[in-house]
């Protein structure tokens, strides 16, 4: 992370611990984080991994989204956000329209709710499936009739 | 291009209802079964006579679920799954999933496993641009002599290829040739010559294809076709030949470097057209340069041990730790990541989440964004010149 | 099974007529073995391609190993091919078009299981959305290990799918028999679909099998009909 | 029009300039016309002194990504040849209808015990014919070529330390 970017981080988000490989932003921050990033050259979006961490105090859901500067040196920013059991965050899809299908992706196989898509269906399952196959509690031999 | 269509270019969700139609709507599906869709990929055409206005991809149909399967199994146990995403290019789908768990536990790869590592993803490039290229002109009827002419070409240098690989690995096709920490097999006696022979063969062979290829038809059918600008481009998040075509410079194997990459120079072809034309441009380019390394590197192939770890005997000897990361390598088709959470079951020895980045999803985001206003003969032309692979974009 | 739908060819009234007329059986042996020669050497295959099976399928009809030189060409289209490939991974979400592309072929026709996942699925077996095996669904000639199988497998399949053409022409042809190894082999366990809730297997199927084109919701009803003929059809496979 | 003509005309020397060169189509390959390290299917070999070299070790069924092998133990005795006790397999089965060649279970044998051969399976009519036994599995050993892999070879090309060659 150059210098520029640090500075303009620390002004915006006071909050966050910009010494840390992935940052910790709260959901609030989502999408103003990469609207400043965008702002900063951050202009490749790269991916979002949404993942399910059950725990004693109830589930627990991680989105990760990373962006990266097209420049030699290809330097690249990766942030989360913890959400709680019910996971809704906004959507990237205004900045990034790279965000349509991934973000369907997650919602499809974690069940992460991106607010403000345009389209929020399934992408890799049918339509009518139950369930989010990457769940933790989800077991990995679900039958589907008639075909298994 | 008419300017009516624009709206249906700069937003694919833009409601259909607000286009006065000259005639009545038509609704053509192509897919999931369609011999050029490059798999099994559907598409949803709104056709206003033989325009299209509005175009609807939908994936799924190869959906396996390897990302839960793979945190059932250990990371001892997983390269041979990594190969099947990208089925044209599996060698540098293991090394993506090799420089992943070797950068989360922080192994240092001795120097002849990264040349071996480099001269094997250079190879696989050109085999993958040479399906590229025989797909794509199959699809298009571009080449004067009949549409499979192409690919009779193309496939003669890709066995030489997949002998090369076999003479390696041992297998034609998933070669599971990647550990953890360096490489399974080292070169046999005389392969560096045989890749040498074949260098020149292979340098030969591009003539044979431009007399093949260079006539106005081929011109005709990709100039203009399929216009994404640089802007677009990057927030689809398009990577690769498909992002250098649209005239941005930037190529992980000489901006970040991994593997060798550091030890050569890499000449980045960019072009600036933007369009199906400029795409064969870069992946034409593309192999030439792969060649030229391929030269570089086999004159440089140090000596020495293949592997910096001890070789693996336990199917869980490698525990990543609870921690997360994104790491990511250029392939022939763009940026292969791998996000990944350790800390998985068994004490870590299998991965708690591992997300793969493929390229090709991110190409078949751009479809709804470039075919309206083009005709039904310009899909699978726009559909090849991106080279999507649906084992990647569905995994 | 295939069996007995190549011989359905026999029943027409032309044959009986034929059968009753002297000296006739020399001739029509000599024609069948004709019939024979020309059907087990012009087995037209249709590449039900979806994964890395299909890439190893376009190898083993290019130049190094040539399949024609069988009189094996590829048809794009099911209703001009003998020979089903099935290469590669199938799921659940794509097996109701392959069912239907199965059912475009024209007979007499056969399946050939190219690789582990048309096999029995591969590592993907235990998968969520992966069909185990296509002889769940089809019934399989000739099944090529392999991962995948090179041409050359491929030509082996086609010769041993050539055996299995003769042999059926001429009313040879022994269906095989389960044997001890039976108990190790990965057979797909039918049970579980077949148990299940009636209704809820009915709606899954109607949407599973739905192409979801606005305005093409009347096709519905057919395909109703259609997987209660399914359900049927797996239940004698378990009797099998 | 003139363009046309001349790439029509290029595309027909290319053509015609390929009919003079030699023919590549092979057909079904031959052993010898296959690579050194080609491997196709599996066997279980014996040792030095004649006895089964698998010592039932399951370290073979636990790294295979595919679970297809499946290896009964049986009681553990003394090695009449060495005296000195040891595992002995009473089954050992390798299911090739979801088994995808990957040299996993030869790279962790300990004893070099199964290996991979340079024959394909035949195509079989059923998927019991893919059941590779125990009997069928001593008899590829027997009637085909070795492939060239086995673990110790593997594990000596990868070992960090390994002699470097001049």
């Amino acid at each position: 992370m150059d210098a520029t970017l640090r500075e303009a981080l620390a002004a915006r988000f006071p909050a966050v611990d910009l010494d840390q490989d992935v940052l910790l932003v709260p959901a609030a921050d989502h999408y103003p984080l990469a609207a400043l990033l965008k702002e900063q050259g951050y202009t490749l979006y790269v991916t979002v991994a949404a993942s399910h961490h059950p725990g004693p105090e109830g589930d627990a859901f991680e989105v990760a989204t990373v962006l990266r500067r097209p420049v030699r040196g290809a330097p690249s920013v990766a942030w989360r956000v913890v959400l709680g059991a019910d996971p809704h965050l906004q959507s990237l899809y205004p900045l990034f329209p790279g965000a349509d299908l991934q973000e369907r992706e997650q919602l499809d196989l974690v069940g992460v709710r991106f607010d403000g898509h345009p389209n929020p269906v399934r992408l890799m399952l049918s339509e009518d499936w139950v369930g989010h196959p990457l769940r933790k509690d989800y077991a990995p031999n679900m039958p589907h009739a008639p075909w298994r | 291009m008419d300017p009516i269509f624009q709206p249906f270019r700069d937003d694919p969700h833009y409601p259909l209802d607000r286009y006065e139609a000259a005639a009545d709507l038509m609704l053509l599906n192509m897919g999931p079964q369609h011999p050029s869709t490059h798999g099994v990929f559907r598409l949803k055409l709104v056709l206003d006579g033989e325009i299209i206005v509005k175009a609807v991809p939908y994936m799924g149909y190869l959906h396996r679920g390897v990302e839960k399967m793979v945190e059932g199994l250990t990371f001892a146990q997983m390269t041979p799954i990594f190969n099947k995403h990208d089925y044209v290019s599996p060698m540098t789908n293991e090394q993506a999933y090799a420089v992943a768990v070797e950068t989360a536990l922080g192994i240092e790869v001795p120097r002849r496993a990264r040349y071996i590592r480099t001269i094997l993803a250079e190879i696989q490039r050109i085999a993958s641009h040479l399906l590229w290229l025989s797909t794509f002109t199959l699809d298009m009827g571009g080449v004067i002599g009949g549409g499979a002419a192409m690919m009779m070409y193309n496939f003669r240098e890709r066995e030489d290829i997949f002998d090369l690989f076999e003479a390696v690995t041992g297998s034609r096709f998933h070669y599971n040739t990647h550990c953890i920490g360096g490489q399974r097999h080292d070169l046999p006696e005389g392969w560096v010559q045989r890749v040498r022979a074949f260098l020149d063969r292979q340098e030969r062979a591009f003539d044979e294809y431009l007399r093949l290829i260079r006539n106005d038809i081929f011109d005709l059918r990709t100039k203009g076709v399929g216009v994404m600008s640089a802007d677009l481009a990057l927030g689809l998040g398009i990577t690769g030949p498909n992002l250098r075509a649209s005239g941005v410079d930037f190529d992980m194997r000489r901006d970040a470097p991994f593997h060798a990459y550091d030890e050569v120079e890499v000449r980045v072809a960019v072009a600036q057209g933007c369009d199906a034309y400029a795409r064969y441009e870069v992946r034409m380019a593309e192999m030439r340069e792969s060649v030229r390394i391929l030269r570089l590197l086999l004159d440089q192939l140090p000596e020495g041990p293949i592997c910096g770890s001890k070789p693996v005997k336990m199917a869980n000897a490698v525990r990543v730790p609870d921690g997360r990361g994104y790491t990511a390598i250029e392939g022939p088709r763009g940026e292969i990541g791998t996000w990944l959470i350790g800390g998985g079951e068994d004490k870590g020895a299998k991965p708690f989440r591992l997300k793969i980045r493929p390229p090709s999803l991110h190409a078949m985001a751009a479809m709804s964004y470039l075919l309206p206003g083009h005709t039904v003969s310009d899909v699978v032309v726009v559909l090849g010149s991106l080279d999507p692979i649906m084992g990647e974009v569905d995994r | 099974m295939a069996v007995d739908q190549t011989n359905l060819s026999y029943e027409h009234p032309l044959y009986a007529t034929m059968d009753k007329m002297p000296g006739i059986t020399v001739a029509t042996t000599t024609v069948d073995m004709l019939l024979t020669w020309g059907l087990k050497n012009s087995l037209w295959t249709f590449a039900m391609a979806t994964s890395c099976c299909g890439i190893e399928f376009m190898h083993a009809n290019g130049n190094r190993t040539d399949l024609d030189q069988m009189g094996s060409v590829p048809r794009p289209s099911p209703r001009h091919a003998d020979v089903m490939v099935m290469a590669g991974t199938i799921t659940v979400k794509m097996a109701p078009r392959i069912l239907r592309l199965w059912e475009q072929m024209p007979e007499p026709k056969w399946c050939i299981a190219m690789g582990s996942c048309a096999i029995s699925g591969d590592f993907y077996r235990d998968m969520y959305s992966v069909v185990p095996g296509i002889d769940t669904m089809i019934p399989v000639d000739v099944y090529i290990p392999g991962c995948p199988p090179n041409g050359d497998d491929l030509m082996a399949g086609l010769k041993r799918l050539q055996e299995k053409v003769e042999a059926q022409r001429a009313g040879r042809w022994v269906e095989p028999e389960g044997r001890p190894e039976t108990a190790k082999a990965i057979l797909p366990a039918l049970g579980r679909v077949i148990d299940r809730d009636g209704t809820q297997t009915e709606r899954q199927l109607r949407a599973c099998q739905s192409m979801g084109l606005d305005g093409n919701e009347h096709r519905q009803s057919d395909l109703v009909a259609k997987s209660a003929g399914l359900l049927s059809n797996l239940l004698k496979l378990k009797g099998r | 029009m003139k363009h046309y003509l001349r790439g029509l005309h290029l595309a027909l020397y290319e053509t015609l300039r390929q009919g003079f060169k030699p023919r590549i189509t092979q057909g079904m390959r031959s052993v010898e016309q296959h690579e050194e390290r080609y491997r196709a299917s599996f066997a279980l070999t014996h040792n030095e002194h004649g006895e089964q070299a698998c010592i039932a070790c399951m370290q073979c069924s636990n790294v295979c990504p595919s679970h297809v092998i499946e290896v009964t133990a049986g009681p553990k005795e003394a090695s009449p040849a060495t005296g000195k006790k040891r595992g002995w397999a009473a089954d050992y089965t390798l299911n090739l209808q979801a088994c995808i060649l990957c040299e996993m279970c030869v790279q962790v044998c300990p004893t070099d015990a199964i290996v991979m051969v340079k024959v394909q399976e035949k195509p079989g009519f059923s998927r019991e014919d893919l059941v590779l036994t125990m009997d069928k599995l001593y008899a590829n050993a027997k009637a085909r070529p070795l492939a060239w892999a086995n673990g110790s070879i593997l594990r000596e090309m990868q070992d960090p330390k390994r002699e470097v060659k001049p």
